[in-house]
């Protein structure tokens, strides 16, 4: 009963806010000015061909009437056509989806990984000579643009040293029988390790500053204190104790991390010639496709809010304070 | 008779916590801080506000000084509803009604000068500037602090705690209201200089004829400082009379706790049990009936079925089934 | 408040405007000068920042406007009357070898309203020559008239015409026979018949190439862009194709005849199969000219606008009924529609009668040709799979033929150097640097070759003052090709002032390039000599002309 | 008499603020006899919560045990190696803080923390570990199953219960407890310590009670210490020293105290003033300024710890006096300015 | 009681009162950063050598393109444009001044405003203005700032907009907290009992407190703003006219810096990113806790 009710407002809440992100989002394309489909009318189509291909699109309807269908649609799962592609939206969306979020999962879990350990380290050794050399850098990492950061793994790991591929999932006519087979390939694996490299040492400052931070809070905490008094072991104190209060925020953040890394990778998507829905979106973009961008834009727009809501859900329920209430 | 300054009419203050989604699937979402409360006060009459913490009593002082407003039954000053005061008369209700906080150094803004935290009444009170200085001089001089010139241009930081209450209590004082609650203003002291600013307390209070709220948890400074004393507990009013008869003979069985529980720096005090179970209150999920039968031992079938009212008892109201059959 | 750090001369005049004293003759009006972003066109993107140098030195106050070819490509298309000056370009494709297309369709004055004559050129001399050169089959007098035609435009000037570029690519020859490379004339190496010869040297038999831009759509009746045309070239017969010579020759055409100036008759090749192992007949062919001109394939019907009627004699020959006499039509309709099968086409097509979409809108699962290749497979923004048909006429050496979607140039030649790709055919960056990294590497060719397509900067003609011949003859004399040519093409261009590329020999006109002129001091006489003053710091119109579209 | 459980002769602490020393605990000595309640009682910023601290040796970073010993059952605990310190604590000493709710780590339950010391300090077995826990638990009056609990869904006087269990689970000798009444309310606070009295005589254990509340002191300790700014100034048997108290500091603190067992409301009487900065302590002794009976001599000269009489140590220079002292003490005009 | 006393300059006065944290390291170098940075800005013009749009080339219309550092006095070489770097680079710290100073100030601006009212007023206004922040929370950031710079005109400002259109949510999230702790505050309740107005008590009380936040925030919102216009430029969405580092890098890659190895042109614009931005963190590194507001919710 107690851990059904902050899902059940939290979700409430979600849905006010897609809502709201996704009246925003309606808006925002309809009321861009100039014609949306002015690039793909061909100078050389009669007038009909003009109005049966904005009829095609519906965009003859008044504003309201397009709003509506527009949510019909979008409780069906549909995105409309996209401009350029002629084709459903979704089903592109769909396709590119898991390669931005295997992309995004991949470097944060290595970020987050590297990030608490280190984090924790640096805690520990506060005050050192390896603190003061340390935490400039990894404030810097946060200050690099990432694409430059691609583009400077690119020169060194691809072009002069050939160790790992320059762009895409795969190399160039190999064949999987499903996603995680390829996933789990060797191959895939080589074309993964840039890009997540990138997003990686840009991701691990958050969790590293974070964990740093909280843990220097945990232990001037009471409690630790009475750890102490208690003559448990340094372990117990660091680790079970110190860590385990310091990593819940941490955790938390890993939700919402999601969330900013999608918005991230539309750079180095473009970086590392990933087929994802950040380069997706940029495309679409360039190309005023709007439906498209619209779609890519509002699938990203999901998973934050999503995100955003797993990470509160996370402290709830990490947080005895708060799940045991 | 005269007509009360301060009257309180089955007075309600419920907070809402938790979300409208909890609210819905029935889930306890409203702390009843303050839950029907009446009591009245003449001019001139002060009253301490006793109780544990969570009790309401703050929250009590805080809706007559109009820090919060009345969800439900009614808080008079002077004949008017202050929840419903705007304007001029909002305006006059400010200068007569003041409050004294717990914390000093919490009370003043510790980027002021003490003139600068003095001066803010009389700014809003359209005191001409004039007359500012010795306005203030004259407060300072009214709560003992020697030579209050040299406070003029100190920061709160500069003085220690008790100079720093008197300081509060001054600024209360400088538009000299007819009302004031002060809210526990020596617990945060320490015990060496609390009778300085009790004692100056009650010389103000008499020499200005103050009508008074002291809330404290601690009987014996509410017995240094009021002759009548209103016990509260859970929200609701326990007792309510004068305070030697309370301390000498309470009624209320929580009464009873109370002042059996009360320490003393004597040596041969009594090491009896406590006439109360053990528990704590949990006001957001009071008993039912009686707020204070689960911990009474002398809790019967009828305390749990029915709030008892408030009962004339001799020179005192109490509520408690116990005294039902009395009258 | 929108350009941060404008010329100290700018705001020079800024401040004399504030003045606000009458003048006797207008200032020009702040030129907008379009350009594509420096990464997706780096030339085209310097070039432009040239020009606008130079004609700042006129007096001219300019500024660039940058956006992605989309808007800009629906800001000068849709909007005729409202933009300046753009920079432009035609890109070479294999059945813009006869120059018909580029003569007529972008400067006759009919195709000014809604076709290619954006910029709105019109001058009835003209229009009568260009008319002229189409039904004239004779190529002596036909050249005569193409020849004759862009006189009258380096006179008139319509366009600021500025290279041909050489288009650079490259392949990696370790896994390629270096003299199985065709280099088509006027289109380079990377072309159909090049995807047919190319032979393996090792066990690498795929040829793997690139492309910046997303493969849109896999249809043969939409031209949805210069990518997607590779592949469709590939997957599709055609009845002729252009050869790496510039001229038609017959492909799943067997052989030809002309019975008169408006009647061919072709008769098509008797072994080919469509991928899905059905006979192409001459039904089909019959029903892809049909469906080019019958409204659902609006893009590819201008091809065939000139067919009055398609027929089937006995069972191969196919006889086209012509409207006029077409010198071009072999290369412009019999070399660019392509061959679809009835069979999958005719429900598809009966079914999008119906709705809004046309056939523009379809996209087959598994696209069904009769070419060169099969479709195997496309990877939403990585790469598209075409296997080699063995079974066809003229089945290439190679067994598959791989596209890879590569946004940047930066990474497309990392791919080139590691393999990763082993043909580069799509190279938007610095041809030196090609060069350069094909030197350090060593395994890699490089084969640049002048384009049929060119560059060049679009006046309006519509709008003052590039209403005025000699305003845009000026202006085009501002800038010294030879900038152009070394600044922005590094080289990698020849300078020109003609639409007919020099690729085509026979139809350029080598007198009009070499007798243009051009130099500020050039310029400015230009000018003087038209009536236009320097008004404080600023070029202004002649006397008597007002500036109506000031902001 | 029995060698007293822990003897503290002349300790100093000392905060190392840049630039800076502030002695927070001036060369205090008394003793703790086994199996007693110590009462250390002072107002805020009077050192005893250091001194309590530092039977632990934990105490900040930057204070410093500069001088004295605190001998225990034989161990001078600000000598002995921290090895042999870690061995001591909890097992011998333990620790019952102010404020349960923060020193009870809020991501773990109860039971586990009660694990943590007696299996991880007390070596038991698990089964051992879970029958000794639901045995303390029934020590302070919990009932057993609320060891499976998260310490925030107890209450305040719970949670105190639960830290006196906690301080109890490996039986030591001496048990040090930071003002564990002071955040409750008065009924749960007599309740506490009734509580820890009875636990008290029961295990025969010691402690010292620090409180700046001389209630407390009055309603539950053997013998009292005062402390002021850092030094103690007074020692003795509780009822000694609210009846006789030696020092004029004691005495104005129990004038400024309101009695509710007694007769009227008579006047509280503050000391005026306040303590010295110890940063920079005054010459002579450290009262003195607020001292009505102050003399020149205490001005300048600091007054040692002296025994006075039976077991009863005070540092005054005027205690031979006390007698007339406290007949002057009980008069407000004595202290000056009352209000 | 451990309070001590050391004399301060009055500088550094006005720092504590601002509650920046003077004494630390991190601090004191984020802020010469800042003021090099500033100082760089203003007098671009005089340290500048040529304009960074000029093009140079020769007589012979030649560029003077891709020259080396030192080569011809040009002290980080020329692009391949022909343009200089070091040029480019000086003018890029006003764009990123620009861009950064008027981002932080919107973000900054709005944020507060938001804050404050929502904290100090409660009810259905806060709640409003929650579900509103909610919502901005709810926007991918740099997509949004994408699709509205690509549609609207490129220009810097529709950057800057877009950016303070969703980042003002984290500044009012933190000081509507702030806000509510504060008004709780002894003092405040005090000011109101004693009748100050609302917009009196959250001028002189409550604003004097959330400052500090205000200018944190703003700082660290120029670092976002400065990422965000050079990923922006990278990937072609940016004012063409405007000189930013963010630009340089998109016409270093543009033009195959990398395959070039021309470090001299891509790494000089990279490092100033970072030094700018790294500045405002380390700034607020004295308040790493604030950092990541929406953690301690």
């Amino acid at each position: 009963m107690s851990t059904l009710k902050p899902v059940l407002s939290r979700t409430f809440q979600l849905i006010l806010v897609l809502w709201a992100v996704v009246t925003i989002l309606f808006l925002m394309f309809r009321l861009m000015p100039g014609n949306p489909l002015a690039a793909y009318i061909d100078p050389t189509f009669t007038l009909e061909q003009q109005e049966a291909l904005i009829r095609q699109f519906g965009l003859d309807e008044s504003l309201l009437r397009q709003y509506f269908t527009y949510l019909g649609n979008l409780l069906q799962g549909e995105l409309g056509y996209s401009f350029r592609y002629r084709t459903p939206v979704a089903e592109r969306i769909w396709l590119l989806l898991p390669n931005t979020l295997i992309l995004t999962f991949s470097s944060l879990i290595v970020a987050y990984i590297f990030g608490i350990l280190a984090g924790a380290w640096l805690a520990w050794r506060r005050a050192s000579r390896a603190e003061a050399f340390a935490l400039p850098i990894v404030l810097a990492t946060r200050a690099m643009p990432e694409f430059w950061l691609g583009m400077v793994l690119l020169a060194i790991f691809s072009f002069s040293l050939g160790i790992f591929p320059a762009g895409g999932t795969r190399s160039a006519g190999t064949e999987y029988e499903s996603l995680w087979s390829l996933y789990t390939s060797a191959d895939f694996l080589s074309h993964l390790a840039l890009p997540m490299l990138t997003l990686a040492i840009y991701s691990q400052g958050l969790p590293l500053l974070l964990m740093r931070s909280n843990m220097l809070d945990v232990m001037k905490e009471d409690f630790v204190t009475m750890a102490k008094v208690k003559g448990l072991s340094p372990y117990t104190i660091v680790i079970k104790h110190g860590a385990r209060n310091a990593l819940l925020p941490v955790m938390t953040s890993f939700a919402i991390s999601v969330g900013y890394q999608l918005q991230g990778n539309v750079v180095v998507e473009s970086v590392f010639s990933w087929p994802g829905l950040g380069r997706e979106l940029v495309s679409a973009v360039s190309a005023s496709d709007y439906p498209l961008a619209q779609g890519a834009f509002l699938m990203i727009a999901v998973v934050v809010i999503l995100m955003n809501l797993i990470a509160d859900l996370l402290y709830t329920f990490l947080d005895p304070r708060i799940s045991h209430a | 008779m005269t007509t009360p300054l301060v009257e309180v009419e089955n007075a309600q203050l419920h907070y809402r916590v938790g979300s409208a989604v909890s609210a819905m699937m029935g889930l306890p979402s409203v702390v009843k801080a303050v839950d029907g409360i009446s009591f009245s006060l003449n001019k001139g009459e002060s009253v301490g506000l006793l109780g544990e913490s969570g009790c309401g009593k703050t929250s009590m002082g805080r809706l007559l000084v109009r820090l919060e407003n009345v969800t439900g039954g009614s808080a008079r000053f002077d004949g008017a509803e202050i929840s419903q005061l705007k304007g001029r008369a909002l305006r006059t209700f400010r200068s007569r009604s003041q409050m004294i906080f717990q914390n000093p150094f919490d009370a003043v803004n510790p980027r002021y000068t003490l003139a600068k935290t003095m001066a803010e009444p009389l700014a809003n009170a359209g005191i001409p500037k004039s007359e500012w200085r010795d306005r203030i001089i004259k407060a300072l001089e009214l709560v003992r602090l020697a030579d209050p010139e040299q406070y003029l241009d100190r920061f709160p930081h500069q003085l220690s705690g008790g100079q720093l209450q008197r300081v509060v209590m001054a600024r209360a004082l400088i538009l000299e209201p007819d009302f004031v609650v002060a809210d526990e203003p020596v617990s945060m002291l320490d015990v060496s200089v609390r009778a300085g600013v009790l004692n100056v307390f009650r010389e103000v209070r008499d020499k200005l004829g103050l009508t008074a709220i002291y809330i404290s948890h601690d009987l014996a400074l509410v017995r240094y400082v009021c002759e009548r004393t209103i016990v509260m507990y859970l929200g609701r009013i326990m007792e309510d009379g004068p305070t030697e008869a309370i301390v000498r003979e309470p009624l209320h069985p929580y009464t009873q706790a109370l002042v059996a529980a009360v320490p003393t720096p004597n040596a041969d005090q009594s090491h009896e049990p406590l006439p109360i179970g053990r528990g704590a209150p949990d006001p957001r999920n009071p008993p039912s009936g009686c707020v204070f039968r689960d911990r009474c031992p002398k809790a019967f079938d009828r305390c749990a079925a029915e709030v008892p009212a408030s009962k004339k008892v001799g020179t005192r109201h109490v509520a408690c089934h116990l005294f039902d059959e009395a009258g | 408040m929108k350009t941060l750090f404008k010329l100290a001369s700018t705001s020079l005049v800024g401040m004399a405007l504030l003045a606000g004293p009458t003048w006797a003759q207008d200032q020009i009006r702040t030129i907008h000068l379009l350009s594509r972003p420096q990464a997706a066109q780096p030339a085209e993107f310097q070039a432009v920042q040239l020009i606008a140098q130079e004609w700042r030195k006129l007096g001219l106050d300019v500024e660039v406007d940058v956006m992605p070819w989309e808007q800009m490509s629906s800001a000068v298309w849709y909007d005729r009357d409202k933009w300046d000056v753009t920079a432009w370009q035609m890109t070479g494709r294999p059945e813009r070898s006869d120059p018909d297309e580029i003569i007529y369709n972008l400067f006759h004055s009919s195709t000014a309203e809604s076709g290619y004559n954006f910029i709105g050129y019109s001058n009835p001399e003209y229009d009568a020559v260009v008319e002229k050169q189409r039904v004239t089959i004779d190529p002596a007098e036909r050249q005569k008239l193409v020849r004759q035609a862009q006189e009258i435009l380096a006179k008139d000037q319509p366009n600021m015409m500025l290279v041909h570029p050489e288009q650079a690519f490259a392949f990696d020859k370790n896994i390629w026979e270096e003299d199985s490379v065709v280099n088509q004339s006027g289109i380079g190496i990377r072309n159909t018949w090049t995807w047919l010869s190319l032979a393996p040297k090792t066990d690498q038999k795929d040829i793997i190439v690139n492309s910046s831009d997303n493969v849109i759509a896999v249809n043969p009746l939409y031209i949805s862009g210069v990518t997607d045309s590779f592949i469709t070239e590939l997957l599709y017969d055609r009845l002729f194709r252009v050869g790496p010579d510039g001229l038609p020759t017959e492909w799943a055409a067997e052989t030809f005849e002309w019975r008169d100036d408006k009647t061919i008759a072709v008769t098509i090749r008797s072994d080919m199969m469509w991928h899905d192992g059905k006979p192409v007949t001459a039904e089909d062919v019959k029903f892809s000219y049909e469906t080019t001109t019958g409204g659902e394939a609006p893009m590819y019907a201008p091809f065939g606008q000139s067919i009055s009627s398609v027929e089937i004699e006995g069972d191969n020959v196919v006889v086209f009924t012509l409207t006029n006499p077409s010198a071009s039509f072999i290369t412009s309709s019999l070399a660019k529609i392509n061959l679809i099968p009835k069979h999958v086409w005719e429900p598809i097509l009966a079914d999008l009668a119906t709705k809004e979409e046309n056939a523009e809108s379809y996209q087959e699962e598994m696209p069904i040709g009769s070419g060169p290749y099969k479709f195997d497979r496309w990877l939403t923004n990585e790469e598209i799979v075409l296997s080699a048909n063995s079974g066809h006429f003229n089945a290439p050496q190679a067994e598959r033929w791989i596209l890879r979607l590569v946004p940047n140039a930066e990474a497309a030649l990392g791919m080139l150097r590691s393999g990763e790709i082993n043909f580069l055919t799509d190279f938007a960056g610095d041809p030196q640097v090609l060069i350069d990294a094909a030197e350090a590497d060593g395994d890699i060719e490089v084969v640049s070759t002048v384009d049929i397509g060119f560059r060049y900067v679009a006046f309006n003609n519509r709008r003052a003052p590039f209403d005025d011949p000699a305003f845009r003859s000026a202006l085009s004399s501002a800038v010294d090709r030879r900038l152009i040519v070394k600044a922005a093409f590094k080289g990698f261009a020849v300078a020109s002032n003609s639409v007919v590329s020099p690729a085509l020999e026979f139809w350029h006109d080598k007198a009009v390039v070499e007798n243009f002129k051009a130099g500020p001091d050039i310029a400015k006489s230009m000018l003087d000599e038209a009536g236009y003053t320097i008004v404080d710091g600023r070029l202004a119109y002649p006397e008597g002309v007002k500036e109506t579209l000031g902001e | 008499m029995s060698q007293p459980l822990l003897s503290v002769k002349n300790l100093s602490i000392v905060y190392e603020v840049p630039n800076l020393d502030v002695v927070a605990v001036s060369r205090a000595s008394f003793d703790v006899p086994r199996g007693s309640i110590v009462g250390l009682v002072g107002e805020s910023g009077c050192g005893k919560t250091t001194m309590a601290r530092a039977f632990t040796r934990i105490i900040s970073d930057n204070a410093k045990i500069t001088e004295g010993s605190m001998d225990f059952d034989g161990k001078d605990l600000a000598k002995i190696s921290e090895r042999e310190m870690n061995d001591l604590r909890w097992r011998d000493i333990a620790f019952v803080p102010q404020s349960a709710m923060n020193s009870l780590d809020p991501v773990y339950r109860v039971e586990y923390q009660m694990h943590e010391v007696l299996r991880g300090r007390g070596g038991m077995s698990r089964s051992q570990a879970k029958a000794r826990a639901a045995e303390l638990f029934e020590m302070v009056g919990i009932e057993a199953n609320r060891l499976r609990d998260f310490p925030h869904q107890f209450s305040g006087g719970m949670r105190q219960r639960v830290a006196i269990a906690l301080a109890l689970a490996l039986n030591p000798k001496l048990i040090v407890a930071d003002e564990p009444v002071t955040a409750l309310d008065v009924i749960v606070q007599r309740q506490i310590l009734d509580q820890m009295r009875a636990l008290q005589r029961d295990l025969g254990i010691s402690i010292i009670m620090v409180t700046h509340d001389i209630s407390v002191v009055a309603y539950i300790c053997d013998r009292t210490v005062v402390m002021y700014a850092g030094e103690v100034v007074e020692d003795c048997e509780t009822a000694t020293l609210l009846s006789k108290p030696l020092h004029p500091y004691t005495m104005g603190l129990k004038n400024a105290f309101p009695d509710i067992a007694s007769a009227g409301t008579g006047i509280l009487t503050p000391i005026s003033g306040a303590p010295p900065d110890l940063a920079r302590p005054p010459a002579g002794c450290r009262f003195a300024a607020r001292c009505p009976f102050a003399l020149d001599h205490c001005r300048s000269v600091s007054p040692t710890l002296m025994s006075f009489g039976d077991d009863h140590s005070v540092a005054c220079h005027r205690a031979h006096e006390a007698e007339a002292l406290r007949a002057q003490a009980a008069l407000p005009e004595t202290w000056g300015e009352i209000l | 009681m451990l309070e001590t006393t050391v004399p301060e300059g009055p500088v550094i006065r006005i720092f504590r009162a601002m509650k920046l944290p003077v004494g630390d390291n991190f601090a004191m170098a984020g802020l010469i950063i800042y003021v090099i940075f500033a100082l760089t800005a203003i007098f671009a013009p005089v340290l500048a050598p040529y304009e960074p749009t000029e093009i140079l080339y020769t007589v012979d219309y030649d560029l003077a393109s891709d020259l080396l550092p030192g080569q011809e006095g040009h002290i980080l070489g020329t692009t391949s444009l022909g343009r200089d770097i070091f040029s480019q680079i000086v003018f890029g710290a006003r764009a990123a001044l620009l861009v950064g100073l008027t981002a932080a100030f919107m973000v900054a601006f709005i944020g507060t405003i938001v804050g404050l009212i929502s904290g100090y007023y409660g009810g259905w206004v806060d709640t409003i203005l929650m579900r509103l922040a909610d919502v901005a929370f709810g926007i991918p950031f740099l997509p949004f700032v994408i699709v509205i710079s690509a549609f609207l005109e490129p220009s810097i400002w529709n950057t800057v907009i877009a950016m303070a259109l969703v980042l003002w949510r984290d500044t009012a999230r933190v000081i509507r907290s702030q806000v509510l702790t504060l008004r709780s505050r002894g003092y405040v309740e005090a000011a109101r009992v004693s009748g100050s107005s609302d917009f009196k008590i959250i001028l002189r009380h409550i604003a004097p407190n959330i400052v500090p936040l205000s200018l944190l925030y703003g700082s660290i919102a120029i670092g976002w703003a400065i990422l965000t216009e050079a990923s922006i430029s990278f990937l072609g969405f940016g004012d063409p006219n405007s000189i930013s580092w963010g630009f340089m890098l998109q016409d270093a890659f543009a033009s195959q810096a990398l395959s070039r190895q021309a470090y001299h042109w891509f790494i000089p614009p990279g490092l100033a990113i970072i030094f700018v931005v790294s500045a405002g963190f380390f700034i607020s590194r004295g308040y790493e806790n604030l950092l990541f507001p929406k953690l301690g919710r």
